[in-house]
C-alpha cells in the first residue's frame, strides 16, 4: 500500500489519502487523531483501512472533543511526534479555536517550544451541508501569527501540499475542499514529492487580468478564463495555495504583468483573504495598478442550505466573467 | 415500566397522546428516510428510530412554556409542541415553508414561540444556552423549565461540563438528559467515556442524576416529571441519562456496519413503539385495531403534509441577504 | 447613584460603569454576567458597587468557564433578558469562541431568534501584559456574519455605544480599551444619550490625508495631527468607533476630499480591519486615491511582553508621522 | 503526615532537599513580591505562598525526564527542574536572561530540554496538551509520566473536562492535579462548582481520585510518587486535589479583602515550611539552626540570581520579529 502512488489517475481525496498513507510509512512520528477515523475510515473515509495497517495508536478515535484532541496533538507534537488530526467538518474547527490560537500558534513564539501540528479540516459549501456544514473558517486564523494556513486545488497540490504541512514543523491548517474530493483527478507522480508551504502556482497564464484564488474557486476561475479567451479576455489565474505565509512575490509579478485583479474566494467577503491581498496591492504595487480591485465572494453570510439560497451564496463563473468583463473595459 | 404506577400516575389520555405522537414520529421519520433515498433530501437525515420515546416523553411531560433545546434526534419534541409534517418535511425540502424558510436544513430547526431553541451542530452548545434561559426564568421569578440535552458523544465536550456546572451552581431550573444510544457515529461508549453509565458524570457537579429507560415512554415520562418538578420547585437541575440504541446509522448515509447485529437484534424487541403498545394492551388503553386506527391516521397526517411540502415554495436566492442581523421588534418580550 | 452623570470629568472606564449603571436602572432587563464582578467589582473595578446595589442575580459571579457563561448569556438574550457579559481580559474570549460565532452570531439567519447580548472585552496593549493580557482579538470576528463590534476611543463614545450596544437586539462585541481606562477624561453630558451602532467620527478635520483608525491609537493619530500641522501636513483622524457594520459613507467621505489614506491599529496587521478598508478603498473609491494606501499596524506577533519589545511592537506617532510624509509627497 | 510512615518512605536526603526548595521558592517570591511592590515588574505577579509544597512535593516525585505542565503557581517545579533563581528574576524583569527572553512574563516559562511545558492563560488549556504528552509516550512506549494540573478554578473549564476524559479513556500515563486553595480570584468554591472536594470531579472519568494536604510536603510527595507509578505501570491517570488556601491576593496588588480573616489565620499555621521544619525537627534530621542556615543559603541564592537579572540586557526591540515560526531543528527528538 505504500505504492499507491501507481501512475494511474486518483482523485483529490485519493491524493490525501496517498499522502497520509506514504508518510505515516516513511515516518512513524507521523500518526493521526479524530472522531471515527478507526475503524470507520473518518466521515468521508480519507483513513480507510489505516487501522488495520497502522494499528490503534496511530490511527487514533478520539472521543468527541475537538478542543481535548486538538490539546493532546499539541502536547504530543512538543513531544516529537507528528500529529495529522481530522476535523470531521471544518466548521467543528470553532471549538478547538482557543487551542489552536492560543496554544499551538503562539507556544513557539513565547517559549521556543516547535509544534509540528497538522489539522486537516473539509471545508466549502457546495454540498448542501447549509450553515454548519460547508463553512470557510480560514478566515479566523489569517490573524494568528505561528500559524500556516493551505487549501490546495488539484490532486497534486493536495498530496504535496499535506507532505509539506506534515514536515513542517509547525502548526500547519490544512483546509481540503469537500466538494473537489471526487469530482477531479490527476495522474501524480509516482516519486515522492511534496509541494512548498508559500508558494503560489500559476495554474493558467494570460496578460489581462490576474485572477487570485485558491481552493474550488480556482475550477471556476479556469472555466471563466475558457469563456473569456473566445472574447478576447485573458485571464491569469493565480492558485495561492497557501494562505498564510502569501508568496508575494508571485502575486505581485502577475499583478505588475496584468495591472489588473480580481480576488475571488468562497469565504465571506468581509475580513477574506481577499481583503488583506487587496490591501498589500494597495500597499506594494499601487502604481502599477490599472483599475480597482475586485473583489468576488460570497456576501456575509452564513451559508444557506436550501439549492437556491446556496446558489445565490456562491460565487458563479458569471460572476467571473462580468467582473473581468468590467475590468477589461477599464 | 409497572403498569401499576403507569395507571396510577399518567392520565389515560397523555400516555394515549403520546402513544400517538410516537407513530407520527415513526411515520414521518419513515417518510423522511424515504425521500432521502430517493435523492430528494440533501444533507444529513439523523433519525431518532428506535429512540422515539425520549423526545416524545419529556416533551410530553413539561408545560408549554417552558423551553426545549432539543438534541439531533428529537423529532418527537417538535411534533408534540405543534410543529406539523407539512412544516416538518418542508424544512427537509429546503422549502419556504419550513420553520427556518429553507437557511438551515434538516432537524434544525426552532421556534422561540413554540418554546423550541434550535439545534446546533456543534454538539453540546446549547447545553449552556439552556442553562442560560432557565437563568432567565429564575432572575424573573418565573415558574419555568429549560430542558435540553446531549449524545454520549456530547457528553464529552467541554460545553456540556461547564453547563452542568455553571447550572448547579446557580440550582438553574433546568432538567439535562443523555440519549445514551451506545454509539457515537461509529464510536462505542468504551471510546467515549471510561465509565458504562452515562449518569456518572452528573457527580462531578453534585447533580442528582438518574437512569431512565429511554425505549419506555412511560418511564421517560415520569422521570421527567418528577426532574421538572424538582426544578420548577427550585430545588436545582437534575441529569437523565436515557438509555436506549441508536437502531439506524448514525445518519441515513450510514450502514452501521461498526454495530454488531446481535446488539441491534436484542434491541429490536424493546422497539418504543411495541413497548408502548404492550403498555396500552395490558393497561385496556388500546387494542390492534386501535393501534392500526392510529397508524394510518398519522400516515395520512404525514401524506397531507408532504403534499403541503410539496406545494411550499422554494425560496428565491436574493432571500440569503435576509435575516443576519435582527430588528427591535423580533426580540423576545 | 442613577445620577452618576454629574457635569464633571469621567474617566472612560467611569464611562463604562456609567452606562452599565444606567442601564441596568433604566431597563430590568439588562443583567450582567463574569469571573469576579460580585463582590470584587470586576478586575478592573468596572462593575465595583454594583452588586450590593442590584443584587446577585443581576450581578452573576460565574464559574470560570467563558463558553459556558457566554452560552448561558445568549440563552438568557433569546428568552427576552439583555445580558452583558464581562470578559477578564479580552484575549479569553478564544474561550467562547465557538459560542460567539457559531450560536449567537448564527441564531436569528438560521432560525430567526434574536440574541441581544453584549459581551465587553478589556483588549489592547500598552500596558506590559505580554502575550495573554494585550491581545486585540477584534480581526477574528469581523468574518463572522451576525455580530456587530464597536470599539469607543473616548469616555462619551465609551458610554453612548455601551448604552446602544444594550439596546441593539443583536450580539455586539464591545471592545474596550484598557490603556485608555484611566488615562483619559472628558465632561458627559447630563442627560442620556447613545452613539449609534455604525457611525464612524471625525474626530479631527483636516483635508490632505485620512488616517482611519479607532481604540487607543486614535489618540496617537491626533498626536501625529499636531506635529504634522506644523510642518503644513493637514490629517483627517477618522475614528471607526463600529467596525462592524463598517460605516463605508464616512470613511468614502473622508477619502474623497484627501485622496490619501493611512489605516492605523493596533491589531496585527495581517488580517485586520486595515485590509477589509484598503480592500472597501481599492473596490469603491479607486478613482480617488492618490497614493498608496498606507497600513500601519503592528508586527504578525503576538504581543511581547518586556518594555523595549512592546515598544517596538505598537505602532508610534513617529511611524504615523513618518507614513504620512512619504504620502504628502506622492 | 505520620513520621514513621516518612521516616520509611521518603529518603532523608529527598525530604532536605524537598525542605530546601520550599525555602527557596518562598525566598524567590519573597523578593518578586518585593520587587513588585517597587514597581520593578511590571504586569501580574501570582505566588504560591503558602502553597509551595504541592510544586516541590511533586517535582520532586517525579524523574527527570517526565514532563510537567505546571500551574500558575508552580514556582517550586521550576526551581526542583533546574531553573534558577537568576533566570527566574530575569523573566519577571523581561530581560535576556530569563528562559522567554522577554517574549513572555512572570510564570509564563517553559523549556522543553527541562521538561517544563510553558504555561497559557487560559486555566487548563495546558491539560489536553499534557494528556498529548502522555500519548506521546504511550505511542513510543516509553516510561515517562506527564504531570498537569489546574486551580479549581480552572477545573470549570471545557479543556478540564475533554483532558481528563481523554486521558481516562485512553488510559494515559498521566497525573491530573487541582489546587484547591479555596478561591478563584475573588470567587469562592462555593460560585465555583457545587461540591466541597473537586476529587468529586474524577468520577465523572471513571479515574481514581485522592484528597491530598497541599500544605504538607512529605503527604504531597508519597501522594504523587503513587499516582506515577501507577501511571508509568500503565494503570492510567489519577486525579490529585491538593487541598490549601491562597494566602496572599490573587495577585500581589489584589488586597483579597473577599478573605475572612479568620480564614487565613487558621492556615497560618499550616504553613507548608513550618510544617516541613515541625517534621523534620521530630524525625532529627534538622533545627532551628539548620534551617536558619537553609533560609539564608536560599536568601544567598536569590541575591545571585538577583545580580545574574540585574546585568542580564533588555532584549533589542528588533527580537520582537524573531520566533514567530519554529526551523526544522528545533523539533522535539
Ligand atoms: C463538536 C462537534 N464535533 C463533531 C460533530 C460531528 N458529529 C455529528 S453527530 C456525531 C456523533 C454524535 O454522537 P452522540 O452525541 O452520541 O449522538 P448520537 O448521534 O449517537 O445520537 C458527530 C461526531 C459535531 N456535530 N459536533
Ligand atoms: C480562561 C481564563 N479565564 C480567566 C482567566 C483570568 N484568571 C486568571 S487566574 C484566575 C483565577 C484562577 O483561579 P484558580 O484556578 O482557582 O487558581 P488560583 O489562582 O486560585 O490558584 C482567573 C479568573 C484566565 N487566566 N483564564
Ligand atoms: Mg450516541
Ligand atoms: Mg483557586
Amino acid at each position: 500500500m505504500t505504492t499507491a502512488t501507481l501512475a494511474q489517475e486518483v482523485t483529490y481525496i485519493d491524493a490525501i489519502s496517498q499522502a497520509l498513507d506514504e508518510e505515516m510509512s516513511r515516518d512513524e512520528r507521523v500518526f493521526l487523531m479524530g472522531e471515527d477515523i478507526g475503524a470507520y475510515g473518518g466521515a468521508f473515509k480519507v483513513t480507510e483501512g489505516f487501522l488495520k495497517k497502522f494499528g490503534e495508536w496511530r490511527v487514533l478515535d478520539t472521543p468527541l472533543s475537538e478542543s481535548g484532541f486538538v490539546g493532546a496533538a499539541i502536547g504530543a507534537a512538543m513531544m516529537g511526534l507528528r500529529p495529522v488530526v481530522e476535523m470531521q467538518f471544518a466548521d467543528f474547527i470553532s471549538c478547538a479555536f482557543d487551542q489552536i490560537t492560543e496554544v499551538a500558534a503562539k507556544n513557539h513564539y513565547r517559549w521556543g517550544a516547535a509544534v509540528p501540528l497538522v489539522i486537516r479540516a473539509p471545508f466549502g459549501g457546495g454540498v448542501h451541508g447549509g450553515p454548519f456544514h460547508s463553512e470557510c473558517p480560514e478566515g479566523w486564523f489569517f490573524h494568528s501569527p505561528g500559524l500556516k494556513i493551505v487549501a490546495p486545488s488539484t490532486p497534486y497540490d493536495a498530496k504535496g501540499l499535506l507532505k509539506a504541512a506534515i514536515r513542517d514543523p509547525n502548526p500547519v491548517l490544512y483546509f481540503e475542499h469537500k466538494f473537489l474530493y471526487r469530482r477531479i483527478k490527476a495522474t501524480l507522480p509516482q516519486e515522492d514529492f511534496i509541494v512548498p508551504i508559500g508558494k503560489a502556482d500559476i495554474k493558467r497564464s494570460g496578460g489581462d487580468i490576474s485572477v487570485i484564488t485558491y481552493g474550488a474557486m480556482v475550477h471556476l476561475a479556469l472555466e471563466a478564463a475558457e469563456l473569456l479567451s473566445k472574447e478576447g479576455i485573458d485571464l491569469e489565474v493565480v492558485d495561492l495555495r497557501t494562505l498564510i505565509p502569501l508568496d508575494k512575490e508571485t502575486i505581485y509579478a502577475s499583478v505588475r504583468k496584468t495591472s489588473k485583479v480580481i480576488l475571488l474566494h468562497e469565504d465571506n467577503k468581509t475580513g477574506g483573504i481577499g481583503a488583506e491581498i487587496s490591501a498589500l496591492l494597495a500597499e506594494d504595487c499601487f502604481d502599477c495598478l490599472d483599475g480597482p480591485i475586485l473583489r468576488i465572494a460570497p456576501p456575509d453570510t452564513p451559508v444557506p442550505f436550501s439549492t437556491p439560497l446556496e446558489e445565490f451564496f456562491l460565487p458563479k463563473v458569471s460572476d467571473i466573467v462580468a467582473g473581468a468583463k468590467k475590468l477589461a473595459v477599464y | 415500566m409497572d403498569q401499576a404506577v403507569v395507571a396510577k400516575d399518567i392520565k389515560r389520555s397523555d400516555l394515549l397522546e403520546m402513544y400517538y405522537y410516537l407513530r407520527l414520529t415513526r411515520s414521518l421519520e419513515d417518510r423522511i428516510t424515504a425521500l432521502y433515498r430517493q435523492g430528494r433530501i440533501v444533507g444529513g437525515v439523523y433519525t431518532s428510530h428506535g429512540m422515539e420515546a425520549i423526545a416524545v416523553g419529556y416533551a410530553s411531560a413539561l408545560n408549554p412554556d417552558d423551553v426545549i433545546a432539543p438534541f439531533h434526534r428529537d423529532m418527537g419534541a417538535f411534533l408534540v409542541r405543534g410543529f406539523t409534517p407539512g412544516e416538518v418535511i418542508a424544512q427537509y425540502l429546503g422549502k419556504q415553508g419550513g420553520p427556518t424558510k429553507g437557511k438551515d436544513g434538516n432537524v434544525h430547526m426552532g421556534d422561540l414561540k413554540r418554546g423550541m431553541i434550535g439545534f446546533v451542530s456543534h454538539l453540546a452548545d446549547n447545553m449552556p444556552v439552556a442553562a442560560g434561559a432557565a437563568l432567565a426564568f429564575k432572575i424573573r421569578k418565573e415558574s419555568r423549565v429549560a430542558f435540553a440535552g446531549t449524545g454520549d458523544g456530547g457528553t464529552s465536550r467541554g460545553d456540556f461540563h461547564e453547563a452542568m456546572n455553571l447550572a448547579s451552581v446557580r440550582k438553574l431550573p433546568v432538567v439535562f438528559f443523555c440519549t445514551n444510544n451506545q454509539y457515537a457515529y461509529s464510536t462505542p461508549l468504551r471510546y467515549q467515556m471510561a465509565i458504562t453509565d452515562v449518569v456518572e458524570r452528573a457527580k462531578a457537579y453534585g447533580m442528582p442524576g438518574e437512569i431512565v429507560d429511554g425505549n419506555d415512554v412511560a418511564d421517560v415520562y415520569l422521570a421527567c416529571r418528577r426532574a421538572i418538578a424538582k426544578a420548577r420547585a427550585g430545588e436545582g437541575p437534575t441529569f437523565l441519562e436515557f438509555k436506549t440504541m441508536r437502531m439506524h446509522g448514525h445518519s441515513e448515509h450510514d450502514a452501521a456496519k461498526y454495530v454488531p447485529r446481535e446488539l441491534l437484534n436484542a434491541w429490536q424487541c424493546k422497539d418504543p413503539i411495541i413497548c408502548a403498545e404492550q403498555l396500552l394492551s395490558r393497561l385496556g388503553y388500546g387494542d390492534e385495531s386501535y393501534f392500526h386506527e392510529v397508524l394510518e391516521r398519522t400516515k395520512k397526517e404525514v401524506d397531507i403534509g408532504m403534499e403541503f411540502a410539496e406545494q411550499s415554495p422554494l425560496p428565491e436566492g436574493r432571500e440569503t441577504l435576509v435575516g443576519v442581523f435582527a430588528t427591535d421588534d423580533e426580540v423576545s418580550p
